[in-house]
């Protein structure tokens, strides 16, 4: 049998180069590159489950030409578990690229892209892989890098350029924050290679700023809420396959990150998972509030995905509390709940990405308020986005239930169970968790309401053409994991076990998920569900074939001259939630002005833009900036003070070293 | 001999001051050209005969007394400017300044350990006052010729300092340091004539157009 | 023998039950108003009547619309099937059924709206997004008052929290408990659309929220809308009534009966609040919401303490 | 040998004078450095003995330095031919002589272990570079000319004035009065702290302007700005070095002493530099003088890393490496674009990966490597003093540093990025019809690959060299 390793760093390796064909030969590669991205997750699959399944955790010592000591790489079940969303992610969008952006219609860009991608989806896998400070760091900024190229691709477009250079300039911040951490790391262990879990303590000074730069660093790629400013702008303005990419898998880099980083250390203390339990109800509440204020249909997904990061930290946050507390089955409720919510935001996100990258494909635009009616041009597109919008709220019988529900039960059993010092956390955390869900649930049910029913808002959504089968393939397969993990998830809970019981040692006294969670229940009662659903749908067709059906115009309580374009929008629907968060969300508005008898026509128009960039970080950089700007008058151009400096200089230092000497 | 090097550094203060005073450029130019020459006579008195002081010497005052005055003189002409009119500084200003800056260099001195043979002597106050001078020049003057006059005034404090340094070191640093002085100056100079020609002025101030 | 005899019972009530609430609403406010009103079983044969007739559909509409109300309808089944009636265990209870029960209205709800938005009428997108801006705001109340049934009953499954529900513990924590009966109240109100939230039987689409996301549903599928509805209220109503009437007799068909009872006794009562109030103004619903939300969280927040 | 490293290039100027052909004569600068290069890996492989009674000797450190010179002077050569061959409307004699005296003062401070003669070589370097700063002879070069001489002559001034001090703390210590480095090292510890500190301040300051740390860095954006970009490439690369390598011989002497204040007043300037390219850099509106900023930081980043010693030093030495080949393939390919569109000015540039794809994605790349992304150098030695920082316990330092780099990355990248990206062919841009070429390619190309390969490998002769200069400052061996 060949050591998962092997396979997984050749897939790795084989990733990193899948784009060259097509870069070389722009109309023959395309399928030799599809094709060597889909070995590559296929191998990177097969050792990840080989990895998961065998338990071990394995790390290979490799001698390189640089001074850090030699590089590590290892595989365990964490690491796995991130790679089997990387390769499923990346294989899924890969076979929609060649119908998303077809190299013979795109021969500047699709080339690039592939690269640009391969590079992306080889980096992801050795971030997981990476035991070592340096490589670590590496392949985190080629990471980095080729995800701001790929994004870039389209640079003649101005705000694609403004998305791309904010992503990088916070990705850079997320770096050096990086560099902090691992340099503290090593002051604390002498060595660039990972330490082996639980054996920092965590109750030292150095822990705390460990922890901290981890948040930081690996919160800006997560995009926790108030971190989260770049994620909008350039989910929305990449090639939707690419956003998959990143919202499935790149943001989840953060959130290993910060798994990986918990996982270091003994006797952590109280406050970490506190603070990742309180960031991540921060992250989702205010996250969805954003999302549905936003008519962009990938605007929207982002802040969505900022939601799901917060769900997912809420898991974590629970995860720690249980490790503090000394509670077994919290530590397990709490990982496998991110754990799983991770993988499944991978699938739904992507899934939603790629359903709203064919939207864009079928009618052209990313606003919700353009299209409308699309359920019956692209029919197996609007299934497959139904899926995810349901997996996505966290609804039964999919999978985003799952896994929110293992979240709930942990918060649940955390205030029975733990020191009552803690349990207000834990008891305000589920509210929160409802009210994310039902924001959710609202916002998505504007979305695929306004999006794929109705009548057609506009010529392009009324003449939208289909896609083809190279993107409904992935979406299908997305879509069918979604149920699968749905309905079946007592079928993935003992892999969180094992993981959950190797990142921390005190998990594997808890009782089996599936157990203490009811999964088996769960996946039951989903298939009682299933099975009134289908009753209540036989009875109902039964009934309909028997008695009269007849067609008639919608009911427009009198009106008679209805038009598409008095359908409620996504705007109106978001009309109410907006303004009772307007506070927060400060929309930019052109009301109507409506006065006379005979009123002109008016219009009228809202923007929600990135409230915390536009109205803290920008003004807070354009105040200091303008407050530097006396600095810059030093530089001035008149030579004899440019001397006068040097004089000055010298002066002060031998002052300086004067008073030194002499104190 | 002691004493008349020291009546020697005394005249260097005086010439810095004189220098600081005038607003005319030529006489600015003279003033720099006998300070030189005053400062080339230094290591012949002080220390016995010797090939390269005598190298040093001469080559001194054949660069500071002749050289570069007659240089900058031609200089001067050519460009037909020979007023320094509307200094950064006023001329009082500066004289003041530059009594200041003189008594923080006797206090700078002070701080100072000096090797015995040099106890007595006024060669680090007059080094540092020098160039002090020099810089409050360069600071406080806007045609390019005061500037050269000034750096070359700085120059003259370095090699104030050097002296100390005249029978322990080879002649090689000096020789060199002149040489560099030399070659400095005329590619100054150099400068200076491009300046006229493409500003038709040695008005330094003009020069900032670059900035921030 | 008793879980046996209990279940069919359960199945029963849900089945039958429901629908007899809105005819008591309906008495009772006909009764307030001075009419003699429409028979107590007239939802019955509303629901039979609707049933047999045939169908409308309109030109926009697509699968989405006819799924609606299977899907809601199913929703609402299965979340009824982990309520606990008549102090009885419900049929399927284990650990955290209280959040499947929430989700799985929340996927009725879901379908509902998707349904209603499906038709392209601008009013039934209007009842959509109040419908969904409204639970959003209904939502965190409802797991407060869950947060603190689990504290109170250290259960963590309704049927553990609701059944059995010590009397005692009105005496421990009455203050706590009273604020979260009367948020459960406003929620029992707005989840089913009552006045002063909503007016069921109002014609002006305007001032709807739930009506109105169903005016083009016809025969079969607005009978299964209506059914839904009513069971919806059941299950409120017996998350209300576990609480406010904790007693227990010991023989279980008296249970049963007492519980019948104590639900008639709530229809009344909503019968006698949506006769005595006037709608809320639209925009008044929320500030209503939120003060459910907060009235739980102070119940949830006195538990803790006392608890602690 | 070393003889010959400091003969070839005064005898290519020697030639690059008598040629009269405007189009052959900067033939001879790839070939005298093209020999130079040669020599010098012979040299740094295996060093003769010192010669000239110590005075001439190659140590670690000044191979460190020399390779980087080299390589990067072979590299700017090449470039200059394809560069001068669009530049024939005036005489390159001037420019190519300079070049070639540079080169041969440069090899010569690499050498000398005497401090009078490593400043004679410094001094030199300063001046034959004037000439070549004023290449494009307009009103503007004028005013960085002059600027640059007259700061960088004050400078070196300073610098000799130190020089006069160390050499005086000697006879003031009744050590036998001399500047070469052995026996100062040797005797530092009686050496009069306060001449010394003295001497250090002087050199500080005097070297500190050469290689520009703020406030001494005025004339660098102008004279970087409006000089070639292959003398940028040279300034910034080359001159830099040789002015770092100055301040590292004092550093020996104060290391070997029993002073600390040396340390503290490299890190002071190191920092107020970085702070100061930080200010600068940000709504910088031309991107050539971005670089100039960018090279202040990186000086500032130097000079920190010498100021906390010990276990920065390495990583610092090879920061001095990189820096000096991304330089050269930063100025190298501003000078292409520069060319293309006639300005320097972010809003007349745009577009640019469209237009000169070479030069476009060679210029995105060095501005990766000079933010310090791996994989290249930059960043594995700039993770190198961060993280000796924090281990030496200085973590406000270390965190203060990645501050700024994140401050300056804001700033560059809102200045360097929108250039290279979207429309190369609008017609608002000026474009002069130049398109890259072979010629002015390949040279940074080359550099780009060399900062790549020793971001992932770094040779174990290199390394060697790296430690045993870093040993010679101060570090544990």
């Amino acid at each position: 049998m060949i050591s998962p390793l092997i396979l997984i760093v050749t897939a790795t390796l084989t990733a990193s180069v899948a784009g060259l064909p097509l870069l070389i030969s722009p109309v023959r590669g395309e399928r030799t590159s599809c094709g060597i991205m889909l070995a590559a997750s296929l191998l990177g699959i097969t050792g990840a489950l080989q990895a998961l399944l065998s338990v071990g955790s394995e790390r290979w010592l490799i001698s390189w030409g640089l001074p850090f000591g030699p590089a590590e790489i290892g595989i365990d079940p964490l690491s796995a578990i991130f790679l089997i969303l990387i390769f499923l992610v990346s294989a899924c969008c890969s076979i929609y690229a060649r119908g998303y952006l077809p190299a013979s219609e795109n021969r500047d860009t699709a080339p690039k892209l592939s690269t640009f991608f391969g590079i992306l989806t080889g980096s992801l896998a050795g971030i997981v892989i990476a035991r070592h400070a340096v490589l670590f760091l590496m392949v985190w900024e080629i990471m980095a890098i080729a995800c701001y190229l790929a994004i870039t691709i389209e640079s003649r477009k101005k705000e694609v350029r403004e998305a791309g250079l904010l992503y990088l300039i916070t990705a850079h911040f997320g770096t050096l924050a990086l560099f902090v951490y691992f340099s503290k790391i090593h002051s604390l262990t002498g060595s660039f290679s990972f330490p082996e879990s639980g054996t920092l303590s965590g109750s030292s000074e150095a822990a705390a700023a460990i922890f901290i730069a981890a948040l930081i660093g690996f919160g800006l790629k997560a995009g926790i809420m108030p971190l989260h400013i770049w994620l909008p702008s350039a989910h929305a303005n990449a090639p939707s396959h690419l956003s998959a990419m990143m919202s499935g898998v790149l943001i989840k880099m953060g959130i290993y990150g910060i798994i990986r980083t918990v996982s270091l250390f003994s006797s952590i203390p109280f406050w970490w998972g506190v603070t990742i339990l309180l960031l991540g109800v921060i992250s989702g509440v205010i996250g969805v509030i954003f999302a549905i204020a936003q008519h962009d249909i990938k605007r929207l997904l982002a802040y969505h995905s900022i939601e799901n990061i917060g769900i997912i930290l809420m898991g974590i946050g629970v995860c720690l509390m249980g490790v503090s507390n000394n509670i077994p089955a919290l530590v397990v409720l709490g990982m496998a709940g991110a754990l799983l919510h991770t993988l499944n935001h991978a699938i739904f996100k992507s899934l939603l990405f790629l359903g709203a990258g064919a939207i864009i494909h079928a009618c052209g635009s990313r606003e919700i308020d353009q299209m409308g009616g699309l359920i019956k041009k692209i029919p197996l597109t609007a299934l497959f986005f139904l899926v995810g919008a349901v997996a996505i709220c966290g609804l039964p019988p999919l999978n985003g239930f799952v896994s929110e529900w293992l979240i709930y039960i942990g918060l649940f059993k955390g205030m029975l169970d733990a020191d009552t010092l803690n349990d207000p956390y834990f008891a305000l955390a589920a509210p929160a968790l409802a009210l994310i869900g039902a924001l959710a649930a609202a916002c998505f049910v504007k979305v695929f309401g306004i999006a794929f029913l109705g009548s057609p808002r506009s010529d392009a959504a009324a003449e939208a053409h289909d896609t083809p089968l190279s993107m409904k393939l992935p979406m299908g397969i997305l879509a069918g994991f979604c149920i699968l993990i749905g309905l079946f998830p007592q079928g993935i809970a003992p892999l969180l076990q094992i993981t959950a019981a190797s990142i921390f040692p005190v998990a594997a006294g808890a009782a089996l998920i599936s157990e203490s969670a009811s999964l088996g229940v769960l996946s039951a009662v989903s298939a009682l569900l299933m099975i009134l659903i289908g009753v209540a749908a036989l009875l109902y067709k039964n009934r309909l074939s028997k008695s009269p059906v007849k067609a008639s115009e919608t009911w427009g309580c009198g009106y008679l001259a209805p038009t598409a374009r008095m359908q409620y929008t996504s705007s109106s629907f978001a009309a109410i939630l907006n303004s009772l968060f307007s506070s927060l969300l400060r929309p930019h508005t052109k009301d109507p002005d409506i006065n006379g008898y005979f009123p002109k026509n008016q219009s009228f128009r809202s923007h929600t833009p990135e409230a915390l960039l536009e109205k803290v970080y920008l003004p807070l950089f354009d105040n200091a900036n303008s407050r530097l700007s006396l600095f810059r008058k030093l530089q001035h151009g008149k030579l004899h003070l440019y001397i006068l400096y040097i004089v000055v200089t010298l002066i002060s230092l031998l002052a300086w070293s004067h008073f030194r000497m002499r104190g | 001999m002691n004493t008349f090097a020291d009546q020697l550094l005394v005249l260097v203060f005086l010439l810095n001051f004189m220098v600081l005073g005038t607003s005319r450029i030529n006489i600015a130019i003279r003033v720099v050209a006998v300070q030189g020459v005053a400062l080339g006579l230094i290591p012949s008195i002080l220390h016995d005969f010797s090939w390269h002081l005598f190298l040093i010497s001469a080559g001194m005052i054949a660069a500071k007394g002749v050289i570069i005055p007659t240089l900058l003189t031609k200089a001067v002409r050519s460009i037909g400017i020979n007023r320094e009119e509307e200094p950064y500084l006023g001329y009082v200003p500066t004289m003041l300044i530059g009594a200041v800056a003189t008594a923080l260099a006797f206090i700078f001195a002070e701080q100072l350990p000096l090797a015995p043979q040099h106890k007595e002597l006024l060669f680090v106050p007059a080094a540092i006052a020098t160039l002090l001078t020099g810089c409050l020049l360069l600071i406080t003057r806007k045609k390019a010729i005061s500037q050269v006059t000034g750096y070359l005034i700085l120059e003259n404090g370095i090699f104030i300092f050097g002296l100390l340094l005249a029978d322990s070191m080879p002649v090689m640093v000096e020789a060199g340091a002149l040489l560099d002085l030399l070659v400095g100056i005329f590619v100054m100079g150099i400068i200076i004539n491009q300046i006229s020609q493409e500003f038709s002025s040695i008005d330094t101030s003009r020069l900032t157009s670059l900035k921030e | 023998m008793e879980y046996m005899v209990n279940i069919p019972i359960h199945l029963l009530m849900i089945a039958i039950f429901p629908p007899l609430l809105l005819g008591v609403i309906n008495r009772t406010k006909a009764f307030f108003a001075g009419r003699n009103g429409a028979p107590t079983l007239q939802p019955y044969h509303d629901i039979i009547r609707l049933w047999q007739k045939g169908s409308v559909f309109s030109p926009t509409t697509s699968v989405i619309f006819r799924a609606g109300p299977v899907l809601t309808i199913a929703a609402i089944v299965a979340a009824a099937l982990m309520m606990p009636l008549g102090n009885h265990p419900a049929p399927i209870s284990f650990n955290g059924d209280m959040i499947l029960f929430a989700y799985l209205l929340g996927l009725a709800r879901f379908f509902t709206i998707a349904a209603a938005l499906d038709t392209g009428s601008s009013f039934e997108g209007m009842g959509g997004a109040r419908e969904a801006t409204f639970a959003c705001l209904a939502e965190p109340a409802l797991f407060f008052s869950l947060v603190v049934l689990a504290r109170i009953s250290r259960s963590i499954s309704l049927t553990g929290m609701l059944n059995d529900f010590p009397p005692t513990i009105w005496f421990g924590s009455g203050a706590a408990l009273l604020l979260m009966v009367g948020a459960l109240f406003i929620l029992l109100l707005a989840e089913n659309c009552r006045i002063p939230f909503d007016d069921p039987n109002t014609h002006l689409e305007l001032t709807m929220i739930h009506e109105v996301m169903v005016l083009d549903h016809s025969g079969p599928a607005l009978a299964a809308i209506l059914y839904g509805a009513s069971l919806k209220l059941l299950l409120f109503g017996a998350l209300f009534i576990h609480i406010t009437v904790p007693f227990r007799s010991g023989s279980f068909l008296l249970d049963w009966c007492a519980f019948t009872g104590a639900m008639i006794l709530l229809a009344i009562i909503v019968g006698v609040v949506e006769s005595t109030m006037a709608r809320l103004k639209l925009t008044r619903v929320p500030q209503l919401l939120i003060a459910a939300c907060i009235l739980s969280a102070f119940a949830m927040l006195l538990v803790m303490r006392q608890t602690s | 040998m070393i003889t010959l490293l400091i003969i070839i290039p005064l005898l290519g100027s020697l030639a690059a004078w008598t040629i009269p052909d405007n189009r052959q004569r900067p033939l001879v600068l790839p070939l005298a450095s093209g020999l130079h290069l040669i020599i010098a890996t012979m040299l740094i492989a295996k060093p003769p003995p010192p010669s000239l009674n110590g005075w001439i000797f190659l140590d670690p450190l000044g191979k460190l330095v020399l390779l980087g010179i080299t390589i990067l002077f072979f590299f700017c050569a090449i470039y200059s031919v394809g560069y001068l061959a669009y530049r024939q409307e005036r005489s390159n004699r001037t420019l190519c002589m300079g070049l070639l005296l540079c080169l041969s003062a440069m090899s010569l401070a690499t050498v000398s272990q005497h401090l009078g003669l490593l400043w004679l070589a410094i001094e030199t370097t300063t001046l034959t570079m004037a000439p070549l700063i004023y290449f494009n002879r307009n009103a503007r070069s004028i005013e960085a000319t002059w600027k640059y001489m007259m700061i960088c002559s004050i400078g070196i001034a300073m610098a000799l004035l130190g020089i006069y001090f160390l050499a005086y703390a000697t006879v003031v210590s009744n050590i036998k009065p001399t500047l070469l480095l052995a026996p100062l090292l040797a005797g530092a510890k009686s050496l009069s702290p306060a001449w010394l500190n003295g001497a250090f301040i002087f050199l500080l300051v005097g070297f500190g302007t050469k290689i520009g740390l703020a406030p001494l860095h005025t004339w660098k954006p102008d004279a970087y700005g409006e000089a070639p970009g292959l003398v940028g490439a040279l300034l910034a690369g080359g001159l830099v070095n040789c002015g770092f390598l100055g301040i590292c011989r004092i550093y020996q002497v104060c290391a070997a002493s029993s002073s600390h204040f040396y340390l503290e007043a490299l890190t002071a300037l190191g920092f107020l530099s970085m702070i100061t390219a930080a200010i600068f850099v940000l709504k910088q509106a031309d991107f050539k003088r971005v670089l100039a900023y960018s090279s202040v930081e990186h000086v500032g980043f130097l000079a920190i890393g010498l100021g906390m010693g010990k276990g920065a030093l390495y990583g610092t030495l090879f920061h001095l490496l990189n820096n000096s080949f991304i330089k050269g393939v930063l100025f190298l390919t501003a000078a292409n674009i520069h060319r293309s569109y006639k300005s320097k000015r972010v809003e007349r540039v745009r577009g640019v990966i469209e237009r000169l794809p070479w030069s476009g994605w060679l210029f995105m790349a060095a501005f990766f490597a000079v933010t310090g992304s791996p994989p290249f150098s930059s960043f594995i030695s700039e993770f190198m003093v961060i993280s000796s920082i924090f281990d030496s316990g200085n973590a406000a330092a270390g965190i203060a540093i990645a501050v700024f780099f994140g401050i300056i990355f804001i700033g560059m990248t809102t200045t360097i990025l929108p250039v290279l990206s979207g429309r190369g062919d609008s017609k608002d841009l000026d474009d002069s019809g130049y398109r890259d070429k072979a010629l002015t390619i390949a040279p940074p190309l080359m550099l780009m690959l060399i900062t790549l390969i020793l971001g992932i490998w770094i040779p174990a002769p290199l390394q060697t060299i790296l430690s045993e200069a870093a040993v010679m400052l101060g570090a544990k061996p």
